[in-house]
């Protein structure tokens, strides 16, 4: 079997993978209905198969990816957890999937309960008084909670506030949602525990300052003790707190960033309310905010009268809309549906669970990996390749030689301030068994970047595809196939 | 012990115990008075109850399916092929994420780069990226593209652009201090010419224009390009992708950028998401394009392969230099779109495109027989188009909804100069029964 | 060109050409006198008309989700965990085929061994095979079987095993001149251990009982297995497997062959199929059991793997001397039961079987509590049990549905003596609510 | 990662892949409602694993699986043509799944409907006057068939016809299914030219033959030329002849049995009409039969009055059931929906299509193996690989070798009648390409056989298991792991 093939070779001329009703209506000329001058010259050259060979092609395809079904997908700050199939049939329903956002109010109660009470589950969890279900994903939250900070500072008239301070560990989405909304992104250095330097914190802020962004626990897997201390300091100088919920998966049931002071949060739905990744997203980034920031979030806003959910769009302080519609509603019901299944008790059981998996982890290998921070971690945690160096051994060749195992690696060279960082977040979904087994390979692998070190670095030697040339893909684009198509 | 939690007692204390820590230890770095006594969530459901829960709230929605959709403005209700849910439901597909490790990511990788070869060729655009979160956000990253290539900060935007997309990129441009101002429509349902001349000047960044427009009408791209390049910004074009198979495409007729919502591209209507944003443009400004790009190169062993690449552009990067903060996209809803174009191929796009042309002209022809509506718009239109009809249009609705039809939008709602504008979509899956049906019921009750 | 056959004109051409034949020569054997002019069958639909059509059709049927389901008598609303479609709907197993290549089907092969070890636990028989079509056509095979063994040609078979079950193992026998005879219940609602031993001689080769049995009622399988071993007969007991969870297999109370349906395994109700019929019997029997059966070995590297085994039994070595003509089997079926029981598990199913047993014990008492039904068999039930109502149980029935309430099997359709018998089933899906509610109801109405 | 393992090694004391409600009614002691001897001593050792881990499990089993959308499956006899996804979809609806069959006729009416087309369909391909749905395979049709023409004799009261006239290419259920109903095999041996011997079949024709049971074409793809010849031969013998319509998939609306003399027919609905395989089933076996034997089909029949489908059993000549309830409706749901889809045209072209690529493939591989029978071949055809046995090389070789290539090796050593058979079926649903892909390894193949029959000898070499130990398994069979799970 051909198993290497573009769908465009395997197109054939005249197969066809579908089929239409014929025209029931008199057909009149395409020419008269559109205007001569606005028919295309050129078909597009899509490609033609039939649908056994549709099918054929994307299986092979599948067949050469990675998914969490597959096995350990430890991908550090992306919670890569278990997808619950019951929360798959459930979006499948035709009563969700079919529903038109234009529909009048009374023929989308369904929908609009859904929101509604996955809003008050999410106030719930972080502690924040109003929820907007609107961002598409963890960065377009970013992007709608620094433009409501950035309007409550312009409400304000306080127009000079127009810096965001951002520690040097923070997702780089952070720093590139603060520069799409205007503000300025000033990088504070995390110290030598891991965890922010207050003074050098204090010394940063002055009446230019709009506000912090965080991630608690940050990217390093390492929970900001004195986050107290710190909004109050940055609430004291006028600033407002934003908290980065990617890592959210650590803290629930146990603390929230409403108690730790934060005025803004997002939500990841893909990683901590266990909605699929899909290869990339879609995602769901809900936002959620303090009272003195609700009349800011995008319109429009859920709200019940009588026993019937309505969309407000009657809000002259919003920021506006940041996306067509509501959200990724099939993303908000999975959450829900996730929620109600854990339940109270069980949310917290996930973030206990994930810490310890982690600090489990992380403590057997210490003796074999570098261990940048002595400390215990929540959910996940970095380690630095930095010793097998001596060996000419990278955390790229790591992370490549575990593709040998049979096993995803772990997030690569983030966050920047650790050297040859590999990040490891296992989860809650992961059993004790599947995690001392990739204990064992990782240590395995230590031992091969001593005793066998080109193993390690020609790796992957197993896999279907070896090591790619992702410099010459760069260097040349070659970003789709138009060129060599026959029509 | 909890389905998702695999692990017992057991299990758990031999960890701690491996570890030398106890319970209290987990949380250590969280402070006692920021700790929480207990969340308020409901108690757990099992599947069984889960199921009678969501099922009594499924129930109280009303459908596509339950009713005959003539409601677009957007969100269409076209034919999805079957295969494409069989393929996503593939767990390799659905389960997996970006695809950082491309030696175990093929799979993702190849389809992307198929999808962005097919949008290219629909849209006559040289680049097309990996996916936006929709269309409208896909048009506000355009316009920072375009004003950040020019260095200006004027953007003009078409009244006859969708509302929402036009909402949306007034939010994104208020807080980098553009300076958004629309122009109008003409009596034709297009472009004001005389309008957007008089308001561009060589200050202007990005002109905003969208074909088939909001009321449904083919915009006269190249008129309006040249005008545009005249004063040296950039055209950004929204397209409704199934309409490029009859119509040519606005990358043959001077758009710099071409975006739009590939919803229509095999995506459900999900309440409004997720639907699919795309973004295409020319090879000259590639590398100052947002979002993931998958680009052919070949392995340590000759095979050619895929990979994410020009990543310098991206924010885990180059961060607050990055040309976009996007980070996880609309990957599924590519793949999607990718599989319906290659199911309906060549031909069969063609054969949709057609469909919709023939029966939206069908109806509207009907429609105006009734007398009950006049003709606003004099151009072309594709599968949508604005009639004014006479009376109550939400007692229409209303009437429609009864007999179970879903009757067009009410532009007076959001344009509440525009009384009694009724705009209409009719998809492939209408049929001609559908629409006699349908007006029918029009002529006999009102 | 039809999507199902990927071959233009061109390549249709091209393939004549090159092995020299025309269109006429490929059926050139059938004779001009046995052409047929065309078929009768509609016209081609395309997946819109098709789903339209199959829509209106299935709008035609109610379901046990729009209905409170109480019927039972063999076939049973079981909850169905989530992941068994997801599971099967894998086209690697859905669409592949019997085993024969175990080097590319060790899937399948390790999925039904581990079936074939689960369903022996649950029954304590020591060899299973890897599925029959139900539990009727089990019951017949195991019949075919026990006779052979003995070489004996009569057969007893309980009045209280379920009457469709019956009906089959008669046809089969009526074939091979096998005489089968019923023997009675006791007032108790088992079998009349007086009857069956009036009846029973050396001549016997099969007893065939169930329990619990069609009425619900718990045999006393180890006094019958004393009576049956007594008169060298093999004893074949029909079991429901979910209730091996609680109860005492009767691989342990002497049975010699134990089948069953194992639609209660995860399989949907289907309107009747396909559910699954199991078969389990003993080591020393194993050579003359129908049924393919997959058994472990090596590969030629020593990995352990699994393949179809003792194929001397199977109708494409010994044909007309095999112990079946089953070839296709009920594979996917048996997989679904596969991860049923792996998905509830050691406990999962004992929790299943209580909330059956304990849902069951609350509406029978509530029953009774209301004077409209009286007992009418005294011995222990598990999940379902029969009832004598005082009226008219088709009107019951039908005010029942007119409230959503899918009502119990009345018996007296199939035995006419058993008049106002009413067989009621209740499963963990029932809530206290639901029964309360079907209580409420009839005690308001009637 | 581990992947060889079975479920019970997977399985933990206490993990849970299941949730179920809690008990809403008081508990009462099982001991009490169930009486302490019937109670279970030792709980069933079934497996206890977490929903992620059931479904990693068979995710890679599955992944050790090969099927129709894996690639090429020219396994002859069974017709593994692509099945359609909109199938799957229809036959999942709520509204099919969820029907008990002893709802009341009013509220099953949809189900009903689809079975009473389908059978009309069935008459219409089949020329048959009547059909009965209840068969669950091939093989059950068969019996049911059998069982019938045994009545009928019977009631004819021709008790003395115990034989049925087989031949030697028929399948084994054949004459498997015709002890099964207490019926003598003869064998008739099939010619040079691959045909019946018509003079030898007259030369068994008595008064005990209750008839020929006969596919046609046969398992050789060889259409029997005199077959109307043969009916009157067999029916002015007293006898009936029965149609086994495994090869339907080449005849459809060119001819049908009902032309061809047959009173009695079974379908494969899971070959002929695209219903999935299952790994072996479940299939579907109806059955038609002539007006003269209508009245011995199985109860019930459906039935339509006013409007209403009905099921009647009120048929004192009928065999009786053979199979609880009504036949495997999920399955019949999917034929209706492919023969809706093709349907006239599009089943003939199936046909025509099936039986082109089939001679294609014949022809084009008679230079490299050998082809018993020199004639145009139907929708398969069965070549021998006796000229490969001078290097050693049997057909199970060659199948294997065919694994190292990827595709699905065809059906071996069937029919017994063709020294080392490969028997291949391609069927309608392959393209041009992947047939002539196909046809250029199995010329490579045969190649190897003369220049490196080792290669072909020792494979599979390059999938994951290798050759298995076949004859080990059969000695010591050891058909499941009771014995070694722990409780
Ligand atoms: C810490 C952190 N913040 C923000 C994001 C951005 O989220 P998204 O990819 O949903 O836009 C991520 C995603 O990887 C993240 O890990
Ligand atoms: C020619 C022939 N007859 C009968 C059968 C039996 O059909 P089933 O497996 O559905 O019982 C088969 C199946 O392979 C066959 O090929």
């Amino acid at each position: 079997m051909k198993k290497d093939r573009l769908i465009f070779e395997i197109s054939k001329k005249g197969h066809k993978g579908y089929s239409l009703p014929k025209c029931d209506v008199p057909l009149k000329s395409i020419d008269k209905l559109l205007g001569k001058d606005n028919l295309r010259k050129n078909p597009a050259k899509l490609p033609e198969v039939s649908e056994n060979n549709v099918v054929r092609h994307y299986v092979n395809l599948s067949n050469k990816n990675y998914g969490v079904d597959s096995g350990f997908y430890p991908l550090g700050s992306c919670t890569m957890k278990y997808n619950p199939k019951i929360n798959e049939y459930i979006a499948r329903l035709d009563e969700f999937t079919n529903v038109h956002p234009y529909q009048s109010g009374s023929t989308v109660q369904g929908c609009l309960e859904i929101m509604s009470k996955t809003e008050k589950y999410l106030k719930d969890l972080s502690g924040m008084d109003e929820i907007s279900l609107q961002p598409a994903a963890g960065a377009h939250g970013e992007l709608t909670g620094l433009m409501i900070m950035k309007q409550y500072h312009i409400l304000n008239k306080q127009l000079n506030r127009n810096k965001v301070i951002i520690p040097d560990s923070a997702h780089g989405t952070n720093p590139a949602s603060a520069s799409m909304v205007g503000f300025e992104v000033i990088e504070l250095k995390t110290n030598k525990r891991g965890a922010l330097d207050i003074e050098e914190l204090k010394a940063l802020l002055d009446d230019s300052i709009a506000g912090l962004m965080l991630t608690n626990p940050s990217t390093l897997g390492i929970f900001e003790e004195n986050i107290v201390e710190i909004s109050d300091i940055i609430h004291n100088a006028g600033g407002l707190l934003y908290y980065d919920g990617a890592n959210m998966n650590a803290i629930m049931g146990i603390t929230n960033p409403g108690m730790m002071g934060f005025d803004i949060v997002h939500f990841n739905l893909h990683k901590t309310f266990s909605t699929p990744h899909g290869g990339g997203g879609p995602g769901s980034g809900p936002i959620g905010v303090k009272k003195h920031l609700e009349k800011f979030l995008p319109v429009p806003i859920i709200k019940n009268d009588n026993n019937q959910y309505y969309l407000d769009y009657k809000r002259d302080k919003s920021i506006g809309k940041v996306k067509s519609f509501y959200g990724n509603f099939s993303l908000i019901l999975r959450a829900y549906c996730y929620i109600r299944t854990m339940g109270r008790e069980g949310l917290k059981e996930v973030s206990k669970s994930a810490v310890l998996n982690a600090n489990y982890i992380m403590n057997r290998l210490k003796d074999y990996y570098h261990i940048p921070y002595n400390r215990s971690c929540m959910h996940e945690f970095v380690l630095s390749a930095k010793n097998q160096k001596k060996y000419g051994v990278s955390a790229f060749d790591i992370a490549k030689r575990l593709l040998d195992y049979g096993y995803h690696p772990p997030t690569m060279y983030f966050p920047l301030i650790v050297e040859e960082a590999l990040m490891i977040e296992p989860t809650e979904t992961e059993s004790k068994d599947t995690i001392d087994h990739f204990i064992e390979v990782m240590i395995k692998i230590a031992n091969e970047c001593k005793e066998n070190p080109e193993i390690v670095k020609s790796a992957p030697n197993n896999t279907y595809y070896k090591r790619l040339d992702e410099v010459g893909a760069a260097r040349k684009p070659i970003l789709n196939c138009c060129e060599y198509i026959s029509s | 012990m909890n389905k998702y939690i695999p692990k017992n007692n057991d299990e758990t204390n031999k960890m701690m115990e491996k570890i030398g820590i106890d319970e209290n230890d987990l949380f250590k770095d969280v402070n006692i008075n920021i700790r929480i006594d207990k969340l308020n969530i409901p108690e757990e459901f099992s599947e069984i109850e889960l199921l009678n829960d969501v099922r009594k709230i499924a129930n109280k929605n009303s459908t596509i399916n339950q009713l005959t959709c003539f409601l677009g403005a957007g969100v269409y209700d076209h034919y999805i092929p079957s295969v494409i849910d069989d393929i996503i439901s593939r767990q390799e597909f659905y389960t997996s994420y970006t695809s950082y490790q491309p030696e175990i990511s093929q799979g993702n990788l190849q389809a992307i780069f198929e999808y962005q070869t097919m949008i290219c060729e629909l849209t006559g655009m040289e680049v097309t990226n990996s996916s936006m979160y929709d269309g409208a956000t896909a048009t506000a990253e355009a316009m920072n593209m375009a004003c950040n290539l020019k260095n200006k900060n004027k953007v003009l935007i078409s009244q006859s652009v969708h509302p929402e997309t036009v909402e949306v990129v007034k939010t994104y441009g208020k807080y980098l201090n553009k300076e958004i101002n629309e122009f109008q429509l003409d009596d034709f349902g297009g472009v004001n010419i005389e309008d957007l001349e008089s308001k561009i000047s060589d200050e202007t960044g990005a002109v905003i224009i969208q074909s088939p427009n909001f009321f449904g009408i083919i915009e006269n791209i190249s008129k309006i390009s040249d005008i545009v390049h005249k004063n040296k910004a950039y055209l950004i074009v929204i397209v409704d992708p199934l309409s490029l198979a009859i119509l040519e495409p606005a990358g043959s007729l001077g758009a710099d950028i071409t975006v739009g919502d590939g919803q229509v591209l095999g995506n459900s209507l999900n309440f409004g998401g997720p639907h699919l944003g795309f973004f295409s443009t020319s090879k000259k400004l590639m590398r100052k394009m947002p979002g993931r790009l998958v680009g052919e190169t070949k392995d340590k062993e000759g095979k050619r392969a895929f990979v994410l690449t020009i990543q310098t552009r991206e924010q885990h990067i180059r961060r607050e230099k990055a040309t976009s903060n996007i980070c996880s996209n609309h990957a599924l809803n590519a793949l999607i779109a990718s599989i319906y174009l290659t199911t309906m191929g060549k031909e069969g796009i063609i054969e949709v495109a057609n469909l919709c042309l023939q029966k939206a002209h069908y109806l509207y022809d009907l429609l105006i027989s009734t007398n009950l509506f006049e003709p606003v718009f004099k151009n072309t239109f594709f599968k949508e188009f604005t009639l004014k009809y006479k009376k109550d249009g939400k007692k229409l609705n209303e009437f429609l909804y009864k007999n179970n039809i879903l009757g067009g939008y009410l532009v007076e709602n959001i344009y509440p100069k525009m009384k009694g504008y009724y705009l209409i979509a009719v998809t492939e899956k209408r049929t001609r029964e559908d629409m006699d049906n349908f007006v029918n019921l029009i002529t006999r009750n009102f």
